[in-house]
């Protein structure tokens, strides 16, 4: 069986490519996807955590409830994000994130 | 053996997680996105963290994605149109992204080889039958699961939200409904 | 009545005005908006006689706590609603203009403008009795989300859509690191409660932490997310463009609401690494934070000419004081007398909800009325409105730290913690932001007074605005000679 | 309620009726006369006060318990003169100003706030305050030039307004330092009397004595143009309208020296380790400052230069005074009186003479004597007062300033460097003759040219000798019988 | 109270009502003015004849230990000087209501009178240091005021600033002095001082520089060299004013304060050779001067000074008695001669230079009368004018003392004739050589008394000696003066006389120039040169400086970069999501890598 750091460490490069997404690619819409895997990462090491920290030989099951607020928080979030999107979307027919710099310095 | 599989969940997980960032086509993004939420939820199932898991599963590769998609269609995007692709964002990304992992690295010193607890659901159950009163006991489910040496995720996990996470609860409710009002007022074309 | 109840009736009251809202054929949205600015009041005078024994909320453990600066915050949250909503009225035809309604209809939309701040408001609420990590978290994103919504409110304004979509991303990027300090807080001490944290960081236990770098990382994560809430550089990003495109009264509830929840929850937040065996680096990273804020935002301020966006920078400012305060937190924990840098902290914030809420009641009427929001919108100001002149300055000169302003008694009591705290260096950047302040603070009164309008126009106040801005006013005249009620709250 | 008190909130509640739409002139007028009584009941209520029992009237209101800051007002000898020179300032200013072509509020509640503050400022016994009320007086000055000023207006009020802000920073931190250096068990308190109790108990250390009276150096001398800390002064005065500067240059800009003379006594070592470096300045003050006066060609700003330049002989007396020299003191009192009487007369006078003539240029003007013969004498009492002849309270400061550098020096012990810069300070004297009356030659004297034959220029009517005539007589008084005034400087 | 009080402050009330009431009615000033002259005069002649020495003090200020006094000081030395100052005021303010019957700013001008007597008669009855050089300035506005009096004229105007700046000079050292003795004795009054001096006289150097620094204070008032400049300039004010204030009385309060200290110029043996020497010089430089001088009033301006060296060589040589017998002779006849000359311009209608005159002996008897007596006094024939006795007095201390400086002396002796009987030459002798100067009437009574009432003493003093005890001039009790002084100074005389006879009898233009001499020494030209280049120079550079550095570097310069930072500061926020998110993700580095390495 795997050790934690294992987990932890596939969490982490989740986590870190999620953050790599959101530097590099330029459509707001992947841009989104990649905070989803952040997230992601991120619930990874709370289950590896809540699995490997034993409360009275069972799983935390504290830190599932929090992933399971993180899901439905980020499924909220999307949900937001990609009216503002749409909205942009119309407003500007573009979701390229160059396109919309009117305001800067 | 589950050694095995944890590679094999984490690879997919990985990979198709890469696969989001650098496919140029969004829809084929939105793909891979599934796919490694498929592969995490498998990593979850491994965790014996099953509600997380089928929640994975059910929330992300059903509802979000679909979201996502659907909204790439509605907005009908191509793949990005070759752009100059900027030498600046590339270095820097991956400039932060590796001092990232770097320090990743370092924090994780201190858990190596930490090895994997087996289950003991029979302390559980002792503990959990001297807090019920006894004629409950016999109803309990969750303690005849454990009592038998299964998991009763579901139910352990429910508990936890209604009792102990009852506010958090409620504060979740609050922002579901304002993501809905909000999603319907920056969505409608018209307001009549 | 237990404290909990007042989030449950901005709640309810947000839902029936939503069902009004909703349901009525032809909604007055007007008399919704003043509806929800009296029942606001309403929770806000039934504040002062909540139960303010810990057990009466007990039920609710480390989610829901009952103490003098959770209550202060709520009434905080409640007073800023209150005001956003004043200025939202005056506000209105800005926002109508930008939703393309029909025309039978003018003001359709309004409606939800009026009731979302009531469900921030209760985020914030919660926000401030929030003592385990989950209840901060979900209660922060509560708050978020709806400011998202606000933020891109005039979805026909491209200002508005993309200060939306930047607080939108950098958000939730924020969101992100948050969450996955979280999980590494947990990860280490197996808790999410601040006070059993508390009890797993301190030095005897330290052999449980596992190791401080971790332990560091982790913290790293947590403040990174706090500082975007708080906008303490460099998670400053977001700040001006957001401000500036956002509409007027959410860019005003942006940087004092959101703004003082990150700090309620900063100083819960970082309390127990304050005791931890990494409170020396904490600290150390804390002044740095406030030292670039105070620079970064003072000195930028200077050459803005987008009386928002010079806010925004102002605003920036203000953080990097607040954050020098909370950098003093331990030092003076003992020993010498003085104020606590919670009180100091949350009286700084008093002053700055007063005086940036006035500053924007009078920015959002000129907007409304002249249409600009640059500084040459405030030509001749002194001439066409020597009302609304008069509440500039006030507003001004307490932001930048004019004795007998409440302003100052912030800065004054943050001076006097760092210096009590032997910060020189800080003490000496703060003294350099502070005299900058006085450049582009006072840049401003020179166009409301020393230049002169194209039209001469008088500019006519609503009178709920005329009361509010009255009533601030005096507030930040008597809050600055006398100080002593806001502090006893914590003493 | 002292009568102090009322000397303090009677040009507040002016001001404030006066933004309530009282009659401008008159109400302002009404309250400073009211006040010019309560002074002088004050001086004959004070006569009959012992002053081993504490300063008279003394009267105090807690505004904030730890640190304790009070409103807490009191009347010692040196407040007294000061007292005195407001409220006469004050009257003489207000019946002096006109009515400006609009904003004729603005202007009166402007001045009424500057008078306000310096009363304020020297009546207060409390730190806090007595910091706080001078800052006050800041906006109304920078009103006052920005808008009704002369010439480059802007760029000077730009100037003092930002200067000032900085410089009284610098002071804050000193002040702060110093009342936390006099921390007792946890308690900080900003009360004068009980600070110099503390330090007088358990005097601070050397090295931060002379931190903390250095910044007061640098933040007090900033506030009274001390060289090279001056270049705010003259532009300011040069373009600030006639009222304004009689108040600024006349009795604000006193607070400075006031608050120095006050505290030093609380740092005796860090006053002797920068003692040289007081008197290197003070020179700057006299001669540079005296030689730059000398080339002035504009009326209104040699005569700023000059009372930039007398600021010297005050803080001789306060260097002299600082090596317990007691003397010097009284001294610096009484010129600090005495300056500002005749400061604010010139003024008074060289800008009824602009509004004649709209010119100051003395290059262009001569022999106005012919024309207007009391006008010209008026000035010319004034003149001489200023540049310390006997008979005028100028004479009387500058006499017991010289004479405080040499107390106490053994005899044939050679000279220190008090003395020394007292004799360089004699020679200043022939420096401000020669401009003075060079001046005078120049505007006065000599033949009529042609350029200022205007037929609006009419000798003085009473009612515009009046204030004039005010402030000579109280030069002339304390000239001739200083001992009326003196006798309650005892230090 | 104290008669005495009202000495003092008779005159100040005159001129108070005049300048606050009464300028509109010129008549009634001027008789207001007299009036307390007389009265004034009244006073001073009863204070005399008692020798008891009496102190009026009246609190002026007191700190500590340090008690100011505006007080009285009755002694012997004061009622002389008092009654001098008196009658010869008394007498010009009689003269003045002549002179200025028509002048416009007649109230001004008796006003102006009136404040002099007042600050005279302080100076005099001053009984403390401070209360002394408060009246020595204001003697230095007073005749500010009345030497600018035609202030619509330039010249006057200038002069006037000239003589109150030049005095500020010299009180700059007179104030210091004062300073440093109070230090070195502890007191101000002079009582104090006295009892102070032994201990003080343990730091001789120091007493000297003291000393000396108070000598400048006479140095300035008695326009002594250096100081000199402004006294002939200060003839452009009215004749009386020149009469009273720059002959009689004022120039003469540096003789006065030096016999006051005397026994500090005792103390300080070598400062006093200096004072001496600089008296001697002065004398030496300003007859020679005067040999050369066309303006009738400037040339008795000259000798005034040199009479002046003569009385402060007197001081330095700690001959104070001779010095102040010399200043009260010197008093009335220099007084009598400037009144002279003044009637005679007033009747050429302003006509001063002398060679435009000329055969005025004719027309004007009694004013000829009257000044070929001064005159006398002045050039001191022996035995029957009163100047001849004080003179003697000093060269007698001189022979004693120092003989160079007696030699000095010796030859002012002789150049005194000659240019004064020039002067008598050309004004007076000879044929008139202008229209006015033909067309020249003697002066109406009034101003014609005050000649014969100064006339008198001038010779008479040295008659009745009594007079002269009850007076009690201080003079030197009768020794026989030293046959060869008594030869030296008849032979100047004659020597100078007859040179000035041989030369300048029936001349109508100067026969010889000698242009040095005629410029004085270009003295002016000099002082001129420094006010403007030295004072000018750093002047101007000082205000360079304080444009340039203080206020353009230091000041705008700090703003310009506060200004600047923030302006490329704030070009990190370009406004692209992209650049935010890596500086987001770069802060955040930052953050853990700064808590990491703290």
């Amino acid at each position: 069986m795997p050790a934690l750091n294992d987990y932890l460490f596939v969490s982490g490069l989740l986590f870190a490519i999620g953050l790599a997404g959101v530097i590099l690619r330029r459509n707001i819409i992947i841009i989104f996807m990649s905070l989803e895997l952040m997230l992601n990462g991120a619930n990874l090491s709370l289950v590896a955590f809540s699995r490997y920290r034993l409360v009275n030989g069972l799983p935390d099951y504290n830190a599932q409830a929090l992933v399971f607020f993180i899901i439905t928080v980020a499924a909220a979030e999307v949900a937001v994000g990609l009216a503002i999107i749409v909205a942009l979307y119309r407003a500007r027919k573009t979701t390229h994130v160059e396109d919309i710099n009117s305001m800067h310095y | 053996m589950p050694t095995l599989l944890f590679y094999l969940f984490a690879l997919i997980a990985l990979l198709f997680g890469a696969g989001v960032i650098v496919n140029r086509n969004p829809v084929s993004s939105a793909l891979c996105l599934v796919m490694s939420f498929v592969g995490l939820a498998a990593l979850f199932i491994q965790l014996d963290a099953f509600l997380i898991g089928i929640v994975q599963i059910l929330v992300y590769a059903g509802a979000v994605m679909v979201l996502f998609l659907f909204i790439i269609m509605l907005l009908d995007l191509r793949s990005e149109k070759r752009r100059r692709i900027n030498r600046l964002a590339w270095i820097g990304g991956a400039g932060v992204t590796a001092a990232f992992v770097f320090l990743l690295l370092a924090a994780l010193q201190n858990f190596q080889g930490e090895r994997f607890p087996a289950l003991r659901p029979d302390i559980a159950a002792t503990l959990r039958a001297e807090n019920l009163p006894a004629d409950a006991a016999s109803t309990d489910s969750a303690l005849i699961a454990l009592t038998a040496g299964r998991l009763p995720d579901v139910h352990l996990t429910g508990e936890v939200l209604f009792t102990r996470f009852v506010l958090p609860l409620q504060i979740v409710g609050a922002l579901l409904l304002v993501a809905t009002v909000g999603v319907v007022v920056l969505s409608k074309r018209r307001l009549t | 009545m237990p404290a909990h109840c007042l989030e449950a009736c901005v709640i309810v009251l947000g839902l029936i005005l939503l069902l009004l809202e909703a349901f009525l054929p032809k909604p007055p949205r007007r008399l919704l908006a003043l509806t929800a600015i009296a029942g606001l009041g309403a929770v806000l005078v039934a504040l002062f006689f909540v139960d303010r024994s810990p057990e009466s909320s007990a039920s609710l453990g480390a989610y829901y706590v009952v103490d003098p600066p959770a209550l202060f915050f709520k009434g905080f949250a409640l007073l800023a609603t209150l005001l956003v909503l004043v200025m939202s009225l005056d506000y209105a035809s800005v926002i109508r203009s930008y939703l393309q309604t029909s025309e039978d209809e003018p003001d359709a939309g309004l409606g939800e403008f009026f009731c979302l701040p009531l469900f921030t408001c209760a985020g914030l609420m919660w926000m401030a009795s929030a003592r385990d990590l989950v209840a901060i978290f979900v209660s922060l994103e509560l708050v978020t989300i709806s400011f998202y919504v606000l933020v891109a409110y005039m979805r026909r304004n491209i200002g508005s859509l993309e200060a939306g979509v930047k607080y939108l991303i950098l958000g939730a990027l924020s969101t992100g690191f948050f969450v996955y300090g979280v999980a590494w807080i947990y990860g280490l001490t197996g808790q999410t409660d601040l006070l059993r944290i508390a009890e797993a960081l301190r030095p005897a236990e330290t052999a449980a932490v596992a190791s401080s770098t971790a332990l560091v990382f982790a913290l790293g994560l947590l403040l990174s997310g706090l500082g975007f809430k708080i906008a303490a550089v460099p998670f400053q990003i977001w700040v001006p463009d957001v401000y500036q495109g956002a509409p007027t009264p959410v860019t005003a509830y942006l940087s004092v609401a959101s703004k003082a929840a990150g700090f309620i929850v900063t100083l819960r937040v970082l309390e127990p690494f304050l005791q931890s065996p990494i409170a020396h680096q904490t600290i150390l990273v804390l002044l740095v934070l406030a030292a670039a804020s105070i620079v970064f935002g003072n000195l930028c301020a200077i050459p803005q000419n987008n009386i928002k966006r010079l806010l925004a920078y102002s605003s920036i400012a203000h953080a990097g004081f607040l954050l020098l305060a909370v950098a003093s937190v331990r030092s003076n924990a003992g020993e010498s007398g003085g104020i606590t840098a919670g009180a100091a902290v949350s009286f700084y914030l008093a002053a700055y909800l007063l005086m940036t809420l006035l500053v924007f009641l009078v920015v959002t009427l000129v907007r409304s009325r002249t249409g600009g929001e640059d500084l040459a919108a405030f030509d001749g100001l002194g001439k066409r409105s020597p009302f609304l002149a008069f509440a500039m300055l006030v507003g001004m000169i307490s932001l930048a730290g004019v004795p007998l302003t409440a302003g100052f008694l912030g800065k004054f009591y943050v001076f006097l913690l760092a210096l009590e705290a032997r910060y020189y260096t800080l003490i000496v950047i703060a003294a350099l932001g502070a005299a900058a302040g006085f450049y582009y603070y006072f840049k401003i009164l020179r166009s409301v007074y020393w230049e002169r309008a194209t039209d001469e126009s008088p500019i006519s106040i609503p009178l709920p605005t005329r009361w509010a801005i009255t009533a601030i006013i005096a507030a930040i005249f008597i809050l600055g000679v006398y100080p002593q009620p806001v502090l006893s709250i914590f003493e | 309620m002292s009568i102090l008190d009322f000397i303090i909130l009677l040009p507040l509640a002016a001001a404030l009726a006066i933004g309530a739409g009282l009659p401008a002139r008159r109400t302002a007028l009404a309250a400073a006369g009211l006040n010019l009584l309560l002074g002088l009941i004050a001086l004959a209520r004070f006569g009959n006060h012992d002053p081993s029992s504490g300063p008279a009237f003394a009267a105090s209101r807690t505004v904030s318990r730890n640190p304790e800051i009070a409103w807490a007002v009191g009347l010692d000898g040196m407040s007294l003169v000061l007292l005195l020179l407001t409220v006469l300032v004050t009257f003489a200013a207000l019946w002096q100003a006109g009515t400006p072509k609009d904003n004729v509020r603005l202007f009166y509640i402007s001045l009424l706030l500057i008078s306000a503050g310096s009363l304020g400022a020297f009546l207060t016994t409390d730190l806090f305050f007595l910091y706080a009320f001078h800052e006050l007086a800041l906006i109304p000055t920078f009103l006052l030039i920005g808008i009704f000023g002369k010439g480059d207006r802007r760029a000077a009020a730009w100037k003092i307004t930002i200067y000032l802000a900085a410089g009284s920073l610098v002071l804050l931190a000193g002040l702060l330092l110093l009342v936390l250096a006099l921390v007792q068990d946890g308690a900080l308190t900003f009360d004068l009397a009980a600070l110099a109790e503390r330090a007088a108990a358990q005097p601070i250390g050397d090295s931060s004595q002379s931190l903390i009276y250095l910044l007061l150096l640098i933040g007090f001398g900033t506030l009274v143009a001390l060289f090279p800390l001056h270049s705010w002064a003259a532009p300011a005065y040069a373009a600030a309208p006639t009222p304004a500067v009689m108040l600024h240059a006349g009795v604000l800009k006193k607070f400075g020296l006031y608050g120095l003379l006050r505290l030093s006594p609380l740092l005796p070592a860090g006053a002797e380790r920068w003692l040289t470096l007081l008197l290197v300045l003070l020179l700057g003050n006299i001669l540079f400052v005296g030689l730059v006066t000398l080339t002035q060609k504009r009326l209104d700003s040699m005569l700023a230069h000059s009372s930039v330049m007398h600021m010297g002989y005050i803080f001789l007396g306060i260097a002299a005074f600082q090596a317990d020299h007691t003397l010097g003191a009284a001294g610096a009192v009484l010129l600090m009186f005495a300056h500002g009487l005749s400061i604010a007369l010139l003024f008074a006078l060289a800008g009824r003479l602009e509004e004649k003539l709209g010119s100051l240029d003395m290059t262009k003007l001569g022999g106005l004597a012919k024309i207007t013969p009391r006008f010209a004498f008026l000035f010319g009492l004034a003149a001489f007062a200023s540049i310390g002849l006997p008979g005028f309270a100028n004479f009387t400061g500058e006499i017991l300033v010289f004479l405080g550098g040499f107390q106490s020096l053994e005899p044939g012990a050679p000279l220190g460097g008090l003395q020394i810069a007292t004799i360089l300070a004699v020679w200043g004297v022939v420096i401000s003759a020669v401009y003075m009356l060079r001046a005078y030659r120049a505007i006065f004297l000599g033949e009529l040219t042609e350029s200022n034959v205007t037929a609006s220029l009419t000798d003085l009517t009473l009612s515009q000798k009046l204030p004039a005539g005010l402030l000579v007589a109280g030069l002339l008084v304390t000239g001739i019988y200083p001992w009326f005034l003196q006798r309650f400087l005892e230090f | 109270m104290e008669p005495a009080w009202f000495l003092l402050l008779l005159p100040l009330l005159a001129a108070a009502v005049i300048i606050l009431f009464t300028r509109k009615w010129k008549t009634l000033s001027s008789a207001i003015s007299v009036g307390a002259a007389a009265v004034a005069f009244l006073i001073s002649l009863g204070l005399l004849g008692r020798n008891d020495e009496q102190v009026l003090a009246f609190r002026w200020m007191e700190i500590g230990d340090l008690r100011i006094d505006i007080g009285i000081l009755l002694d012997g030395l004061s009622r002389s000087m008092m009654f001098t100052v008196t009658t010869v005021g008394l007498i010009i303010h009689i003269y003045s209501l002549g002179y200025m019957r028509n002048d416009e700013g007649k109230s001004r001008y008796f006003a102006g009178l009136s404040l002099f007597m007042f600050s005279m008669t302080g100076i005099v009855l001053a009984e403390n240091f401070i209360m002394m050089f408060i009246f020595w300035e204001l003697v230095g506005v007073s005749s500010y005021v009345l030497i600018g009096h035609w202030f619509t004229r330039n010249p006057p105007v200038e002069a006037a600033k000239k003589a109150f700046i030049t005095n500020r000079i010299g009180d700059f050292g007179f104030l210091v002095g004062i300073l440093l003795i109070w230090s070195l004795t502890g007191s101000l009054a002079f009582s104090g001082i006295q009892e102070g001096l032994p201990a003080a006289a343990a730091y001789p150097s120091a007493l000297a520089i003291a000393v000396l620094c108070l000598f400048c204070g006479a140095v300035g008032k008695s326009a002594q060299l250096p100081l000199h400049v402004w006294l002939p300039d200060a003839m452009e004010g009215p004749t009386p004013v020149s009469a009273l204030i720059h002959a009689a009385t004022m120039v003469a309060a540096g003789v006065y304060m030096l016999a006051r200290i005397g026994f500090l110029l005792a103390a300080a043996a070598p400062s006093a050779v200096l004072i001496a020497w600089i008296g001697g010089l002065t004398a030496l430089f300003a007859a020679v001067v005067a040999t050369q001088q066309d303006d009738i009033k400037r040339i008795l301006a000259y000798s005034t000074l040199s009479q002046l060296g003569y009385m402060i060589m007197a001081a330095g040589l700690l001959a104070t008695q001779a010095a102040m017998f010399h200043l009260f002779t010197h008093a009335f006849f220099k007084a009598l001669l400037f009144l002279g000359a003044g009637a005679v311009i007033h009747a050429c209608h302003h006509e001063q230079n002398i060679w435009k005159m000329g055969g005025l002996r004719k027309n004007m008897p009694l004013t000829f009368a009257t000044f070929a007596i001064g005159t006398a006094a002045l050039v001191a024939v022996p035995y029957v004018t009163s100047g001849f006795f004080s003179k003697e007095y000093i060269l007698d201390a001189a022979w004693s003392q120092n003989g160079n400086l007696f030699w000095i002396a010796a030859i002012v002796a002789f150049l005194t004739p000659f240019y004064m009987i020039r002067l008598l030459l050309v004004a007076f002798f000879g044929r008139a050589r202008s229209r006015h100067v033909e067309q020249a009437r003697e002066v109406p009574l009034v101003m014609g008394v005050p000649l014969l009432l100064l006339a008198v003493p001038s010779i008479a003093i040295a008659w009745f000696s009594g007079l002269i005890e009850w007076i009690q001039i201080p003079h030197p009790e009768h020794h026989a003066t030293h046959p060869i002084v008594l030869t030296v100074s008849i032979l100047a005389l004659l020597g100078g006389g007859g040179l000035a006879i041989l030369f300048y009898r029936e001349r109508a233009s100067e026969p010889f120039r000698a242009a040095p001499v005629a410029d004085k020494f270009y003295f002016d030209e000099l002082y001129d040169g420094l006010v403007r280049y030295i004072q000018g120079g750093l002047a101007s550079l000082s205000a360079f400086l304080d444009r340039s550095v203080i206020d353009g570097i230091a000041v705008k310069g700090i703003g310009r970069i506060a200004a600047g930072t923030g302006y490329l500061l704030r070009l990190i926020q370009v406004g692209n999501i992209q650049a935010y998110a890596f500086l987001f993700g770069m802060g955040v580095i930052l953050t853990i890598f700064l808590l990491l390495a703290l």
